[in-house]
């Protein structure tokens, strides 16, 4: 079933469209990855479907409902969480606030409920449990993605967009970050995952779409993107 | 923040041109006035301004000025000493203007001194640094008793009718306060006179805690005061009844303006203040408050600007001359003239008033008690 | 010593009024990342809106106070609308300016409404204040200390202890990212400007009845608030009401004991020597830059 | 040096005459303005304040628009070279420049020793203790009055000769005004254009990168904030002299606010912008004058609304809209020095680490570490995330001070010297979270690195030029030489960065991930930039998760966890550690990863 189509997407901030007429389309529990170069516009794709892109055309479609146009707040409410590239760990706040401020989207949640899914998100990335009471300007690169991983995940969401969450992390992390993507879609949720880590977003993913300038330049199962060596040689470090 | 108004001189003065009295001449004798339209002090200078319409009115009624109906132009000060050296250089560049009403502000006039020096016309004032009418300007007139004369009456009321000889003196730190204190502390020692207590403060105070225990500690029978804001005397009215003070009090004018009283209410009973204009005190300045009410319908608390203007056109016509030199000599020649704020008598300084009036807040209410003057 | 325990009393409540108005700063630090020089205006306004419900319209006090509170509250929505919308992603110095601008045009609305003249209050209680031995205790400046007191109380535990203060931090700390986990930034901001001017609308009707009514009531205030936010520690709410009472005693004794013209000295040699000595104040500041 | 010929001329700061020419003429229609102002009154009195204001304001462009510290005490510094002036003259009888000069070196003074006190922290502080001086001045201004005259200020400030010609006229006076106000125009615009000046505006822009960089930032600060107080005070010196009376209520809080204000309209990033807010400033409320008494509150609105409409300010909004499209830079430039000199890998140590310990409060973030780089060689730092390796570089560069141990740099111990100081020796360095300065262009930025103290062309402004162009060509980013560095991606920043250090002519070269955020393909354009680096004499020290790369730039590699060392040596016998595999990589490597 579709879980999110989008389609014909224009979308930029001043000068000329960075997205310009994109379709793609998430089937509920894939997880779906986008690749390219910088600046080919795989983040302003997420943040145009989590509403932080104020002028877009084309359409959005969640659960076959059209999301463009609504404030992040709203599609946040309706299971779309985003996190988004550079971690956006809140700085003057602990480790523990920042991932309880995770579920701000869901409404009627009890205190007692919450401080427990809390404690539970935090055992559930171990490392996370000695910096409980950290500030987040304290911690370093790595602990920042878990937090942000952490964070994310706790708006219960149906589609998780997560920005290259693999950015500045140690190997041994990177591989555990991908386990836990794909512990998530096991757990029902569906993710879509923009990633300069190709190997590993191939890794995991179901489907890719290969982004340049703002167009769609192919699509496919990750071994068809393997085999095909126009992307092969712009994206994946090529073989020379 | 404390931007009340452009500080400095940023903006000069708003500009209010009126002819009063029904001037229908094309030529009009013109008189320029610096009166504070905007800022803090702008209150006090609306009751100048409406003095002063009264008394061109009253001028222009009676024929004018050698012929002419008299025009004011009024330039605003904006209560500060920059913008009143702004305002009174537009006010100089209009060679037709005869005379000036100053300012009531000392700080104010020092400030134009220079500037009205160099357009030499006469200029009556309101100021009352006793060294403005010293500075060797020829064209600076007063219309209020100066602070020499504030201290002198004051000094001469405490030792003389109420008897008393251990003084407490409080004083703003500004130019007014200081002023007043030296001339406080002069007559004190003429009479071999020490102060107990001298304790000085900055004008806009929130607290005067400090103050009132000092002179609760201080032993003194008689609190002598210069407070230049109203809002300060009445804090320090209020606090020092707080904590139990009751010794005797006499001040400086600012004690028994209708703001301080509103503010200070019952803490100010009893007290006695020096005032130059008590509308009790001569059948002028009965017949001026008349005037006044019938126009405003509420009391002025002043007669200097009436008194500068009805001098100065007094003069033009002696002088029957509107040349600087000769209506400087008609106005230091006025003698035993019955003005609103006493009876004036120019020496050779250029100062017009010799003497104060004593008054005492009975209940809220001013009631003239003794006036006291000098003849050197 | 009578004197002494009188002068730290009165310290303690002036301390309380600068401990007030710094709250306000505080909040709008900690939860909008805005330096409001129009702080002192709230109170400003506040206390012009009780002169007018009480003295002008004759409605009882403590209602006039309440429906004040509320008006300022709204004053608060269009006071941010103004100055501090349009300027939201453009960081701290334009908005600083735009305050200040907000500032010059209520002094002077204000001025040319109501004149330039004092206007007095009453005290909120009857009765002047409570003699202990050779001490007087002004009710008034009791009711301040309670109050502030509790209002810091509250503070605190919102903004330590609630989820509404966790979401109003990180609002200040990362719009976008706040908006992006659902928290409703618009009304987080609302709320803060709100209940800033409210607060500050509180502090001037408090301080009415000592200091009188007039345009300039608040501004030497406003600015030792300021110090006494910085004394306190930098967008620190315990911090702003040990920095103002501190504050408070320290001038006033300084005044008794060193000199009374220079006491508006105390506050800033204070400040200045905090600055050179212990720059981030008593309780610190929360977030600094990491390398 | 022929390439030093031809178009390359046109780059900022190469002609120290710039501006002079146009600087003249403006004296000559200033003087000629001066001669048809009115000799007395109003507008002669608006003219002269607007003049004297604006230099007081120009200070405000140092030290805001360039250096990024808020100041608010402009007036203060105003006023007391205004009192110098009047006090002077009036009380003391000293010649009138004498006294202005005097007022400028106690308003340096001032300057200096609060900037000294509170110029190390960094942020809001420098306003804070600027209130405070603004109230103190402002106090004392009022209550020592056997020495100030207190509030009723001074009156009959005289006005000086020049060369025997008295100023006693007021339109003379104003040409005095007018020329000393378009000197120090020309004085702070060529001053942006300048090593100083491009060192103040990467203070503002970064202060880490700017230290690092081999800039004395707390110095560079202060110096900023010691010419804005000399300016303030010349100004203020004039002022007195124009105006004749002075009193405290003309230096308050307020006008140290009108002043922030007038910098901020005009768009504090420009001399001119000052001179247009200055203007607007002054006349604003004269053009409100039918407003009668709410024209004060017209003007507070107006000013909410000019920063909302126009944000760069007054001069930003005219600038932006006829700004000529700058021609890129064409000629050939001597390449690199670096590139032309050979060096194999020695055994030579550069860098010893002894103990080096860092902690922060309870946590060791790095705990006794030895580690010895050696001249020539590639030496990789790598361990999981939070293991230390970025605290390593930041306490080695002198970011953080150690905690304990000792490092030693080209036999020189380096431990407790400042960034710059390190920097200078010849540290260069790049960060994990870009470090650029965004308020310049791409030029500009490598410029910095080009002029650091100690470089073979840092004295020369146009060799500065060509070898900042060089740099860029090696990174081969010269088409976007005059594009602001904060309209670029992510990746060209990071070889802005890059270029930024090698132009420096580094002896050591530490890279903190440079590889993060770029994707395959230009990981691989990475590695060949560190290969093409290689065999040259450089020695590099680098941070990075892509053991791809790692494994094929490095000769030499040490793993960090916990803050300790657990592994030192080749790749290869690294890399098949078996506490490396555990810790850090995770599973027997991948070859397809």
């Amino acid at each position: 079933m579709k879980l999110l189509e989008i389609k014909g997407l224009t979308a930029g901030y001043g000068a000329g469209p960075v997205l310009k007429g994109l379709d793609i389309t998430v089937d509920e529990g894939e997880i779906v990855t986008l690749l390219g170069s910088n600046g080919a516009g795989k983040s302003t794709t997420l943040r145009s479907l989590s509403g932080l892109v104020p002028n877009i055309t084309g359409d959005i479609l969640y659960r076959g409902q059209s999301i463009k146009g609504l404030k992040p707040e709203a599609i946040v409410r309706l299971g779309v969480s985003h996190v988004p590239e550079g971690r956006r760990i809140f700085p003057g706040l602990t480790v523990r606030e920042n991932i309880m401020l995770g579920a701000s989207n869901r409404k009627g949640l009890s205190r007692r409920v919450l401080e427990g899914e809390v404690d539970e998100m935090i055992t559930h990335f171990g490392d996370l449990k000695r910096l409980e009471n950290a500030l987040g300007w304290t911690l370093s690169g790595g602990q920042l993605q878990m937090v942000a991983v952490a964070r994310g995940l706790m708006a219960k969401p149906q589609l998780l967009l997560l920005d290259e969450p693999s950015l500045g992390l140690a190997p041994l992390i990177v591989q555990q970050v991908f386990r836990i993507v794909a512990d998530i879609r096991s757990r029902g949720t569906t993710v879509l995952l923009v990633e300069q880590n190709a190997n590993m977003a191939l890794s995991v993913a179901d489907r890719g779409y290969v982004l340049e300038t703002g167009r769609l330049l192919v699509s496919g199962r990750p071994e068809e993107l393997w085999n095909n060596p126009q992307v092969r040689a712009a994206y994946l470090g090529g073989s020379h | 923040m404390l931007l009340t108004r452009r500080s400095a001189l940023l903006s000069a003065a708003a500009v209010s041109t009126f002819a009063a009295g029904g001037a229908r001449a094309a030529e009009t004798m013109k008189i320029g006035v610096v009166s504070p339209l905007t800022g803090p002090v702008a209150e006090p200078g609306r009751i100048q301004l409406n003095s002063i319409r009264i008394a061109a009115e009253k001028i222009n009624a009676a024929g004018g000025v050698l012929g002419q109906q008299i025009e004011l132009i009024v330039e605003d000060d904006q209560s500060t000493n920059p913008g009143a050296v702004l305002a009174f250089s537009r006010l100089a560049e209009r060679k037709e203007i005869v005379g000036f009403v100053g300012s009531i502000r000392s700080t104010q006039m020092n400030a134009m001194a220079p500037d009205m020096l160099k357009v030499g016309k006469p200029v009556m004032f309101g100021g009352t640094d006793p060294t403005l009418t010293k500075l060797g300007n020829p064209w600076l007139f007063r219309c209020r008793p100066n602070d020499g004369y504030s201290g002198r009456v004051i000094v001469s009321f405490i030792t003389g009718s109420m008897k008393l000889k251990k003084v407490a003196l409080i004083h703003s730190t500004d130019a007014f306060g200081t002023g007043g204190k030296n001339a406080i502390l002069a007559n004190l020692e003429k009479m071999g006179l020490a102060p107990v207590l001298v304790q000085g403060y900055t004008n806009n105070q929130p607290d005067f805690s400090p103050v009132v225990l000092a002179v609760k500690s201080s032993g003194a029978d008689v609190i002598v005061s210069y407070f230049t804001n109203e809002p300060d005397c009445a804090v320090f009215a209020r606090q020092l009844r707080q904590l139990g003070v009751r010794t005797p009090w006499v001040g400086s004018p600012s004690i028994q303006s209708p703001v301080t009283r509103g503010l200070a209410k019952n803490a100010l009973y009893g007290t006695y203040a020096v005032a130059d204009f008590v509308e009790d005190s001569n059948p002028t300045a009965k017949a001026f408050a008349d005037a006044y009410r019938a126009k405003h319908k509420e009391s002025p608390d002043s007669g200097w600007t009436y008194d500068a203007l009805t001098i100065l056109a007094k003069g033009i016509n002696d002088a029957k001359s509107t040349e600087p030199q000769k209506i400087r000599a008609a106005i230091l020649a006025i003698k035993k003239f019955p003005g609103t704020e006493g009876e004036y008598n120019f020496d050779q300084f250029g100062d017009g008033l010799h003497g104060y009036n004593i008054v005492i807040n009975n209940n809220d209410k001013i009631d003239y008690k003794e006036h006291i003057e000098f003849t050197d | 010593m009578n004197d002494f325990l009188q002068l730290v009393f009165q310290g303690l409540g002036i301390g309380a009024i600068y401990a007030l108005v710094s709250l306000g700063f505080v909040l709008l630090i900690r939860a909008a990342s805005v330096v409001n020089f129009g702080q002192g205006e709230f109170s400003m306004l506040g206390a012009y809106l009780l002169v007018v419900f009480f003295n002008l319209w004759g409605i009882p006090y403590l209602i006039g106070m309440v429906l004040s509170v509320i008006i300022m509250a709204g004053f608060g929505l269009i006071f941010a609308y103004c100055t501090y919308w349009p300027l939201r992603f453009r960081g701290g110095l334009p908005v600083i300016i735009s305050t200040i601008g907000a500032s010059i045009f209520l002094q002077n609305m204000v001025l040319f409404l109501y004149g330039p003249s004092s206007v007095p209050v009453d005290d909120l209680f009857d009765t002047p204040g409570i003699q202990i031995g050779e001490v007087f205790l002004a009710s008034q400046y009791l009711a301040i200390i309670v109050i502030a007191a509790l209002l810091v109380g509250l503070q605190y535990f919102i903004f330590e202890k609630t989820l509404l203060g966790k979401k109003l931090q990180a609002t200040s700390q990362d719009k976008e990212m706040a908006s992006l986990l659902g928290i409703p930034v618009v009304l987080m901001i609302m709320i803060t400007f709100a209940y800033s001017s409210a607060l500050g609308g509180l502090a001037g009707m408090l301080v009415a009845p000592i200091l009188f009514v007039s345009v300039n009531m608040a501004g030497i205030i406003t600015l030792k608030a300021f110090a006494a936010n910085i004394i306190g520690g930098y967008g620190s709410i315990p911090g702003a009401i040990l920095g103002g009472l501190a504050l408070g005693v320290a001038e006033t004794l300084g005044a008794a004991y060193i000199s009374v013209p220079y006491k508006d000295a105390f506050a800033f040699l204070m400040l200045l020597a905090f600055l050179m000595v212990r720059p981030q104040g008593l309780f610190g500041e929360k977030i600094s830059e990491k390398a | 040096m022929t390439a030093l010929q031809g178009p390359v001329l046109q780059g900022p700061g190469a002609n120290p005459w710039r501006g002079l020419p146009a600087a003249g003429l403006a004296i000559v229609v200033v003087i000629a303005a001066a001669s048809i102002a009115p000799a007395q009154g109003y507008y002669l009195n608006i003219l002269m304040q607007a003049a004297t204001y604006a230099i007081g304001v120009l200070g405000l462009v140092v030290v805001l628009g360039y250096c990024g510290q808020i100041s608010i005490a402009q007036a203060a510094f105003f006023g007391l070279g205004a009192y110098a002036v009047a006090l002077g003259t009036v009380d003391f009888h000293i010649n009138f420049f004498v006294a202005l000069f005097i007022g400028v070196v106690i308003s340096g003074v001032c300057g200096l020793v609060l900037g000294l006190g509170t110029l190390r922290l960094g942020g809001h502080y420098l306003g804070m203790i600027t209130i405070s001086f603004q109230q103190i001045l402002t106090l004392v201004l009022t209550n020592w009055i056997d020495f100030t005259h207190g509030p009723d200020g001074v009156r009959n400030v005289p006005r000086p000769n020049v060369f025997g010609v008295s100023l006693e006229d007021g339109r003379a006076y104003l040409g005095l005004i007018l020329v000393a106000a378009v000197l120090v125009t020309l004085f702070v615009w060529r001053l942006k254009a300048s090593r100083l000046g491009r060192a103040m505006q990467a203070v503002r822009d970064n202060e880490l990168a700017a230290s690092t960089s081999g800039i004395n930032v707390y110095g560079t600060k202060v110096v900023a904030f010691g010419i804005s107080a000399v300016l303030g005070a010349i100004g203020g010196g004039l002022f007195s002299g124009g105006f004749r009376y002075i009193s405290p209520d003309q230096f308050s809080f307020g006008d140290s606010i009108v002043m922030l204000t007038m910098a901020l309209l005009g768009g504090a990033t420009s001399p001119f912008g000052a001179l247009v807010g200055t203007v607007v400033l002054v006349l604003l409320p004269e053009w409100l004058r039918f407003l009668k008494q709410i024209y004060l509150a017209v003007y507070g609105a107006s000013v909410i609304l000019i920063m909302v409409f126009l944000p760069d300010g007054l001069w930003g909004f005219v600038d932006a809209r006829t700004r000529k499209r700058v021609t890129t830079i064409t000629g050939a430039v001597p390449p690199l020095p670096l590139l032309a000199q050979k060096g194999e890998a020695t055994d030579e140590a550069v860098l010893v680490v002894a103990d080096l310990a860092k902690h922060f409060g309870g946590l060791k973030a790095v705990d006794g570490v030895n580690l010895t780089v050696r001249r020539g060689t590639v030496h990789a730092l790598i361990g999981p995330n939070g293991s230390g390796k970025t605290t390593f570089i930041n306490v080695v560069t002198g970011l953080y001070e150690a905690t304990g141990g000792k490092i030693t740099f080209v036999g020189q111990d380096i431990t407790t010297l400042a960034p710059h100081r390190r920097n200078r020796a010849g540290l260069a360095r790049t960060y994990q979270n870009i470090r650029v300065f965004r308020g310049m262009t791409v030029l500009e930025n490598v410029m910095i690195g080009a002029e650091r103290q100690g470089n073979d062309v840092a004295h020369d402004p146009k060799a500065v030029v060509l070898r900042a162009l060089a740099a860029l060509d090696f990174v081969e980013m010269r088409g976007d030489a005059h594009r602001l560095v904060g309209d670029l991606s992510y990746g060209h920043q990071r070889y802005v960065e890059i270029a930024r250090a090698l132009a420096s002519s580094p002896h050591t070269l530490l890279l903190d991930e440079p590889a993060a955020g770029l994707n395959l393909t230009e990981k691989v354009e990475l590695g060949n930039l560190l290969k093409r680096l290689k065999g040259h004499g450089l020695t590099i020290m680098i941070i990075d998760h892509d053991m791809k790369l790692v494994e094929s730039v490095a000769d030499h590699i040490t793993v960090l966890n916990f803050g300790k060392r657990i592994a030192d040596g080749t790749p290869q016998d690294v890399l098949s550690h078996p506490d490396v595999i555990a810790a850090y990589l995770g599973e027997p490597r991948n070859e397809a990863a």
